[in-house]
């Protein structure tokens, strides 16, 4: 495996949903090695860190990456400026990606706000095997839910406020999903405590898990050492794993929350 | 193609540019993207004599044309880094500094004997990391304790040793001398500027160590400025960083009187930055007719 | 619209945003843009006892976020001052702050006459100025030499008298709390780094002075680190400046213990950033129902 | 007088000379107030410091400025890169500008190299009464003759290997010129080593000059002493004054060069 890096023309841009954008890359080479769950790391003028980003949709063909991001901060302000034709500095990909099993498994993603973009390519693997359980805000932040019904999901909404699906959080959704009938494994991504939540009804269902985390990054690939987070060790102690390089995907039985 | 070739305290670099310590690892990740055998040298990630686990996230964090790190030193210990690392990087064709780092003297000087020991070609001693609690930065503060631990890490090693500088200080220029009447065979500078940056909705530090080193474009003029005040008052050879990021900035520190230069922070947004700058110093050696770039260390005219 | 008064050192500020020294000459450039009383305070070009004529040029360089100046304290003398100047800015309803500098003890303590029989409001001790050969940032580099010239000063005026302490120094928390024992009301920071840039083809510094201060974005993490440190340390107002252009670093200041805040080098590109700050600042107190801007002061949460 | 801060619109953009470009910016409220000799201060992206960039043309009706400028470095050069229908943040009009007399004197504009664009808006003062002698490095690097033809000024051009016009300096033009008849006034603008010369040959035929200074700047207005220059007392000795408020014009005699 290598990484690679370089400016690569944006195809095409759409604001999905207030501040969320949806840009496709036409990064031949990055995207004939990518997989679901790994991200690529942008460099924004005037800013000094890379900003990752999921890998939202691969199409190895078209030679394409899409990515989907919600404007944050400043990084991602001057990202979204970006026009069709303009150049993308991306790197990638970075990570370790979902652990996917055959394509027939009973698979559910968990996708928590802007957490939901890196579920899209992994539910495309499993397509009606997979249960895809989306939370928002409220109608308004809804994404991507067409996205996951066209690859044959099961598509299941839950915002806070009740404007779409489910009034109330995915945590909910995917209890219901589990007494339902069983799943091979729970892919979430999302705020750490939906994650935490997901994690222990997984558990509690016996249910296999992988969560993705997030963290701040500088290098991207495991040299700094900046994107730290706790992992429980096999005797029960801590310890510090990379989530550029050892994730951004953990099993969520090794999450130290 | 001018004559790149420098020698540091007896060892020799193909080429001037290293790649600062904690901001390579142990050189397999950007291995990835260009052979290591490139570079003029590789200063590795802070080693310690026992394990360290490092500092709790957040360890990063952005500011004007830098950045902020608290990472605190994680690395496996030196015993690992002998067996497990180094065997793999020996045959890389480049230069291999271990950065050597510690809380205790006794630390500093089991350490130093490890390294002594094993097959790396340089030990830059880091007296001068600002994310670890006690020992680090404090022994780069005052020339007294930089005295002392050179003085002894000396005694344990007769392996090439470079010194590694705060820049935290008053009077960086007497600690740098009185390093080198302990025995350094080098120093380099700068370590980071200590700096903090706070998230205004949650009204908390950015960094969870509160406060974090600076690195970057943004410290550059600081450091060159220690620099050429550093290498005019020691005769050993000088190692300049700080926010290198372009072949010019190279140029700058080596005119400031810098023999070596080394590339931290650039490579996080331009991997390629160490290559790059290699290149460009080269073309522009060529452009100006210098044969060897050894003729601009220090050719900097003040007024 | 929050209440954005703050008091510092008994003297009442309509807001927290003062123009920094050096960076405002005598209020007279800036006020062709803007009124000045809509500022919370105004500190002044720094003066001396007698007439300075500054350095050669070249007296700027461009640094990345940054910029280095040498301009070493070109001014009319405080006699010109208080005759000249003064009288202009005192109706224009704005804190007027004279910066004092000098290069000897004497210096200083005629300059602190002259300013206590003058209306200035509050005066700023410049012990920090990296450009002048003797006295400058000397005085400010040891707690030593602070706490004397502190207590000269003291003895020579009853005035409000904050003083502007150098970053370049290894313990800014002991130099604090040793001018505050020696009577200031208040302690201003950071002044600039010293910082270097060289012209890589003329092979010369691109100051004339070869070395400048440094200033600017690039440096807020080292002012916000330091104003925190020595917030937590002293009882006396802190003032922090050094590279705020947005209002949120003005927040990040306040938050890290600030009671006020300077803005120097962004008005330079921004001629309308202090302005900006007061407003974005008005706005981000009243989204987040703070009826009172003292209300944040020092309330970052440590981890 | 008041100096306004803005961002304006790019009405049309050239390359007229080997990186030399020619814009023309669309702000009324900075034309309305600005004369022959004056300059504007340019944010660039990217960049702490304005760059200083002298008034090449007015116009009043039209509300806009030419500005003339030759890519130097990395804000001359992100300057370069902005395109018609980009927004310009320009602060101005800045300096004092030349001391115009009536436009039936005599004048004398003289030029060199990237010092020429300040020259155009004076010598279209004086139209066919003025001189304008222009030099440059070869012709490949002449620009703006054709503008001040269309003035009605003698345009006498000089180059440094004699690919155009003269072979050799503007001071033989001058010295020539000035030897043909008299002069009421000399305004020059170039580098340094040629002002001192035009000075010079000012001096020994007793007409009066001008000329334009450069020096490193911060704040353009004389708030923050940046832009020194070592000028002539009148007891002979030195003092400073600034580039950006004092001049960028000043008298010859006064200047230490
Ligand atoms: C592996 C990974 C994948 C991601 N995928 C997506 C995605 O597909 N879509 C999306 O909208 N967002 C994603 N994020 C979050 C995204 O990286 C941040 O929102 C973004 O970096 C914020 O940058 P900013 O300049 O807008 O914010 P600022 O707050 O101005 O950024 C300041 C610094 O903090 C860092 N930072 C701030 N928030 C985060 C965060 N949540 N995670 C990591 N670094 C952060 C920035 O990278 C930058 O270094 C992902 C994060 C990670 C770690
Ligand atoms: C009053 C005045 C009017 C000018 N008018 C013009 C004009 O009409 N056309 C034109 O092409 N140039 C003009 N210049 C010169 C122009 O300002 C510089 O070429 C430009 O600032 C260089 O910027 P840079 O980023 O390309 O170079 P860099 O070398 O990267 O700039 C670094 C820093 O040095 C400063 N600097 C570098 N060279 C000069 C210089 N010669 N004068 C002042 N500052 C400098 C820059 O402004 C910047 O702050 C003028 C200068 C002044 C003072
Ligand atoms: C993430 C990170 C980790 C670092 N770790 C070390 C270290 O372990 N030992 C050390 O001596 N310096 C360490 N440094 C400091 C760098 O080696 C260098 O001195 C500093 O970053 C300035 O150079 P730069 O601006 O080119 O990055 C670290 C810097 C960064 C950014
Ligand atoms: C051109 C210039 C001149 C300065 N002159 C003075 C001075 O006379 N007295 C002083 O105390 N500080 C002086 N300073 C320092 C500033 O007041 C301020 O401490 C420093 O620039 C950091 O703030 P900033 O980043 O907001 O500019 C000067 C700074 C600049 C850039
Ligand atoms: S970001 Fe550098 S190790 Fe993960
Ligand atoms: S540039 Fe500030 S005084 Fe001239």
């Amino acid at each position: 495996m290598s990484y690679i890096q370089n400016v690569y023309p944006i195809q095409s841009r759409d604001a999905i949903a207030r501040d969320v954008f949806d840009y496709v890359v036409a990064c031949p080479d990055i995207a004939s090695q990518s997989h679901a769950g790994q991200f690529v790391h942008i460099r924004v003028a005037g800013h000094t860190l890379r900003r990752p980003i999921s890998i939202c949709e691969v199409n190895r063909e078209k030679g394409t990456l899409r990515l989907v991001f919600e404007v944050r901060g400043s990084g991602t302000e001057a990202m979204s400026m970006l026009s069709v034709g303009d150049l993308m500095d991306v790197m990638g990909p970075l990570g370790n990606g979902f652990t996917l099993l055959s394509p027939d498994s009973r698979a559910i993603v968990v996708g928590g706000g802007i957490g939901t973009p890196p579920m899209l390519e992994t539910a495309k693997h499993y397509a009606e095997n997979c249960t895809a359980i989306l939370g928002f805000r409220d109608a308004a932040h809804v994404i991507l839910d067409e996205d996951f019904d066209a690859c044959g999901c099961d598509v299941r909404l839950a915002t806070d406020d009740g404007s779409k699906g489910h009034h109330g959080f995915v945590t909910d959704l995917l209890r219901q999903r589990l007494e339902e009938g069983g799943a091979d494994i729970i892919y979430a991504c999302g705020p750490k405590g939906m994650l935490q939540a997901v994690a222990a009804i997984a558990e509690e269902f016996g249910v296999r898990c992988e969560v993705s985390l997030e963290e701040r990054m500088a290098c991207g690939i495991g040299a700094c050492l900046g994107c730290a987070t706790p992992i429980r060790t096999a005797d029960g102690g801590m310890t510090y794993k990379h989530v550029c390089k050892d994730g951004p995907v953990f099993d969520a039985k090794e999450v130290i929350f | 193609m001018a004559n790149l070739k420098v020698n540091i305290a007896g060892v020799e670099f193909k080429n001037p540019i290293i790649t600062a310590s904690g901001c390579f690892g142990f050189g397999r990740e950007y291995e990835k993207m260009y052979p290591l055998e490139k570079l003029g040298g590789m200063s590795l990630k802070g080693t310690t004599y026992a394990e360290r686990l490092g500092n709790p996230p957040p360890r990063i964090a952005e500011t004007a044309s830098g950045m902020l790190n608290s990472v605190g030193l994680q690395n496996p210990g030196v015993k690992h880094f002998i067996k497990e690392e180094l065997p793999y990087l020996l045959d890389k064709g480049t230069v291999i500094i271990a950065n050597a780092a510690g809380s205790a003297l006794e630390d500093y000087r089991m350490l130093a004997e490890e390294l002594d020991q094993s097959a790396v070609d340089m030990i830059e001693l880091n007296i001068s990391c600002p994310n670890v609690k006690s020992g680090g930065m404090t022994f780069g503060a005052s020339c007294e304790s930089a005295s002392e631990i050179v003085r002894e890490i000396r005694k344990a090693t007769s392996k090439p040793l470079m010194v590694k500088l705060s820049p935290n200080v008053t009077d960086i220029v007497s600690i740098a001398q009185s390093v080198e009447a302990e025995g350094a065979d080098a120093v380099s500078l700068i370590n980071t500027l200590v700096g903090m940056r706070i998230d205004i909705e949650s009204r908390r530090p950015i960094l969870h160590q509160n406060t974090g080193g600076l690195s970057g474009p943004a410290v550059f003029p600081v450091a060159l400025a220690m620099v050429w005040k550093v290498a005019n008052a020691v005769k050993i050879p000088v190692v300049g960083l700080g926010g290198v990021e372009k072949w010019q900035d190279a140029i700058e520190m080596m005119l400031a009187g810098a023999t070596g230069v080394q590339v931290g922070t650039a490579m996080f947004y331009d991997p390629y930055a160490p290559l790059k700058i290699i290149e460009g110093m080269n073309e522009w050696l060529d452009r100006n007719g210098i044969a060897d770039v050894g003729e601009i260390i220090g050719q900097v005219r003040p007024w």
